[in-house]
């Protein structure tokens, strides 16, 4: 008998993770605003036409989530702050204001502790430091109670289980052992180990000395993961450091499209969802769409850190 | 009297000047101008300041990014943390923390949710926010909006994201908030701190080139001008010369 | 009969034909043995066995020490891991571990704290034990002395540390145990099992070089008997080569 | 103005840890059986005549924890499991038969959880899988109560918070910016994360530049850790991971006139305490007590792995 390895396809991992999220729409995103999210299992997740998602993320999320509910996969957003940051995500905002979808109010901690439940094996996570802000009146997820100990009153988080969690990193081995190089790491251990199903795209697949001769450096243990894919420039167009940087004008060129759709002008939006997502485009398409001397801007940049 | 540095390099000072040696702090998200106040300060009288509690510890400052959540910031820092580790700062506390936000109100109160209409049915909705816990864990915060006109600074915000003052010392008691909370406003064009009996807003200093007028003109309440409300003392040479030289050598705060 | 293979390597096979492939299990300290049935069994039948649960996964085998828990045998693994996934490990489970313990009593209780007198003025103090949310968190795990005599095996341990089958199935279910618990207990001289309808241990076979009398006087209670307990399968040729040659070349096993 | 480094002597170190100890007796060490402990940290507190202390460490301790005892330090053991792997602990073992110290029955869990609960900063952390053991009767750090969520029954433990934890990493730089090269970190950050004082010693200081480098590889952030003390060998007779392994023939010796006391000869047991402990030596002479052949006999079997 022989070890079976985890790597696979973007339209398997894809395949894999539409049927999960038929039996429970609750899917989870790795890296934080625009680095190191997901993007190419999304687009892949999202040509496969699903939709009723529910969509929790680290607490920051943006260009991905918002890409999500441009392609009306999304019904509800668990993620405290959707924003790029450098501006308000249009398509979020939209959606919301034309009750198309439901972004719930929520803070940091309820998401880190209902994660931290999850991944700790426990029914709820307690927080103390919620006070004074409406978002308490609002977040769905949380109860207060007595501490048994001390009887200060604290809120409850219960396990955030998501069915299934896209995360990118920069190298896996076969096995599914993932290395994170960056300097975060963001939520993306943490999520591992509170999922059902983890999917991971890496921007290279590594031989298994790498993993042994420095064991440290596997940032999430393949005991949590249940595929990898190796898909160079994954993050794009967020970053994969040391690998390549955040590609700031693909986003805001982005933006000024769902801008514009707000604005009653939605064709180069469509456009944009028909070239990068539903004609489903394989990666090699879609770094060809980038272009050859973008991609090497973005490595560059990110080398000369 | 011509201006020699920019709005944001005013703000950047006043916030430098007044966090102090050893403390801990940290920035938020699009935190241009607080992680240059932290770089300034750390540069000029507070070189044992931390900044922690977001996930990483002391960056090397050299160059200014409109997020300084990544990479190209942090690539050179001392330690990284991951989100549990917010877990425990959210509940143990930072000594400062920055927000900003889409209205700003009276007592320091601050919406980051939506403008208009309500949470599900609103008629602007906003970014929300990730870090509010720090409102009130970080010993007091400042309010560093990068516009100041009479859309943004309110009477009374849509929604409570970040509690500032909430209506004044009870409710902020009753709230259970019993940190400093919000301690300065400080915009382009002044800064605001809050009077101690009534922690309503109220004109500290009024930034070269714009006037008492010109502040109240643009804000969406009529706040307190105590009679010492005087000019905000301008960067000083030293500042500049550290501000421009070793933390934003391309000019980010001047363009 | 001559034995060409020592009681610890009839111990090592016998846990290994019982791990299967795909689970995930650990062994706990002082783990000479069950490390060694968890390699042979990766070896043979289960390469997709993940050793894991104790802040490392999948050491590279080659050579046994006493712990198992130090860089000498974990320095070339696939990850590890901190105290705080040991946590979630104790509570989300593994498929097995192992345990040992100063006293085994008949219904599979193991004792670790002390021997006569009482918890803080005991007559011999043991160890205590750190893993003890294994006992019933993975679903099922070995009991493996490497002595097997009188004096370990008793009618009623004087302190539960881990809890087997309490004082059986009603007892057991009281204290909210659900999963398997105890499987076998695998000696130098034999291995037991449990009866399925009083959870007490059972003799289900004796090794080569002991007779059922042996065994029952070296057991400080009477196990049941059943009809068709025989002899422990010894390892094959191959078992031995592999165990041999790949896990234990240094022959901890036969010290 | 510049910055204040946190190295100091190993003296300075003990005199901070003992005055610290004298307002809440609670002490913690980290690495976990014979693995990074900080032994010369231990030694060095020893020599001040600390005592009356409650010790705490990752859930499995030995040498260290006997020799505490030995030395007439301990009050109260908070350690799951006391053992030296191969062989009983025999301070440890006489201590508590003769009622001279209190050794409480605890779990991982609740030491874990109770760090955990100080780390993350809430009253206290929720445990589920406790059942059935003995330890339940007698832990003195859980309170059962029911889930404010599901109503099922969970154990509840405070935090634990160390007045002085005592740890031992492989570098550090002058900052306190502390790096484990070892494959396993223990509980090591969590201690640091959860404890009011930390002391760390590390086998070598190292340039300010190893650290931003490669700010992944800082195991424990300059903010939790007071100071740093350079002591090489600092961990022996434990192993401190790439650089010695374990000396198990010193423990092993040690086990034996500890075991020779219990059959009433203390002539050995009180000669080594004097020796290594009492007559307060330093690194150097300790050292040179245990020989340079010694030393690079350990060194050379770490290296060898």
């Amino acid at each position: 008998m022989t070890r079976s390895t985890k790597t696979i396809g973007l339209k398997e991992a894809a395949a894999r993770a539409a049927a999960a999220l038929k039996e429970r729409p609750e899917i989870c995103l790795g890296g934080l605003f625009k680095q190191s999210r997901p993007v190419a299992l999304v687009r892949a997740l999202l040509a496969t036409g699903a939709d009723g998602l529910h969509v929790y993320s680290s607490p920051g999320a943006g260009y991905d989530v918002d890409l999500m509910i441009a392609a009306g996969a999304i019904n509800e957003v668990f993620v405290p702050g959707v924003t790029l940051e450098n501006r308000l995500c249009p398509n979020f905002r939209t959606a919301v204001e034309t009750q198309q979808i439901k972004a719930h109010a929520l803070d940091a901690l309820t998401v880190v502790g209902g994660l931290m439940a999850s991944a700790h094996g426990v029914p709820f996570q307690p927080i103390a430091a919620l006070k004074g802000s409406d978002v308490l009146k609002h977040n769905p997820l949380i109860t207060p109670f007595d501490c048994p100990l001390t009887g200060q009153p604290l809120y409850a988080v219960p396990p955030i289980r998501p069915r299934v969690t896209l995360l990118h990193a920069q190298e896996a081995d076969r096995w599914g052992n993932i290395r994170h190089l960056s300097t975060m790491v963001y939520a993306d251990q943490l999520m591992a180990r509170a999922s059902d199903m983890v999917i991971v795209s890496v921007d290279r697949l590594v031989d298994d000395d790498v993993v042994l001769d420095d064991p440290r450096s596997v940032t999430i243990p393949a005991h949590y993961v249940d595929a990898v894919v190796e898909v160079p420039y994954g993050a794009h167009p967020t970053a994969s450091f040391p690998n390549y940087a955040m590609d700031e004008e693909h986003i805001d060129a982005y933006a000024d499209l769902g801008d514009a759709a707000r604005r009653g002008d939605g064709a180069g939006l469509a456009a944009y969802l028909e070239q990068h997502v539903t004609s489903a485009p394989d990666q090699t398409q879609y770094l060809h769409n980038i272009g050859e001397a973008r991609l090497s801007e973005l490595q560059a940049e990110a080398l000369a850190l | 009297m011509s201006m020699d540095f920019s709005p944001l390099e005013q703000m950047t000072v006043v916030m430098a000047r007044d966090l102090a040696d050893g403390e801990l702090g940290a920035a938020g998200a699009a935190a241009l101008v607080p992680m240059a106040a932290i770089a300034l300060a750390r540069e000029m009288h507070a070189p044992n300041l931390t900044v922690g509690g977001e996930m990483f510890f002391n960056p090397v400052a050299g160059h200014l990014y409109p997020s300084m959540l990544d990479d190209r910031a942090l690539g050179r820092c001392e330690a990284s943390e991951t989100f549990i580790e917010l877990f425990g700062h959210s509940h143990h506390g930072l000594d400062f923390f920055f927000h900003s936000g889409l209205q700003i109100d009276r007592y320091g109160n601050i919406n980051l949710h939506h403008v208009g209409g309500s949470l599900h049915a609103p008629k602007m909705r906003g970014p929300g926010a990730a870090n509010l816990s720090y409102c009130h864990t970080s010993t007091r915060f400042y309010i560093c909006p990068t516009v100041h006109n009479v859309r943004n600074f309110v009477d009374t915000v849509d929604f409570i994201t970040i509690p500032g003052n909430m209506s004044g010392p009870d409710s902020k008691a009753a709230a259970g908030l019993v940190n400093e909370g919000p301690r300065l406003v400080v915009t382009p064009r002044a800064v605001m701190d809050f009077d101690p009996e009534t922690l309503r807003l109220r004109l500290k200093s009024v930034h070269c080139g714009n006037s008492i007028k010109d502040v109240l003109d643009n804000t969406g309440f009529t706040p307190d001008v105590p009679e010492n409300t005087g000019r905000t003392p301008p960067p000083t040479a030293d500042e500049l010369a550290v501000l421009r030289g070793k933390i934003d050598p391309s000019g980010a705060l001047r363009a």
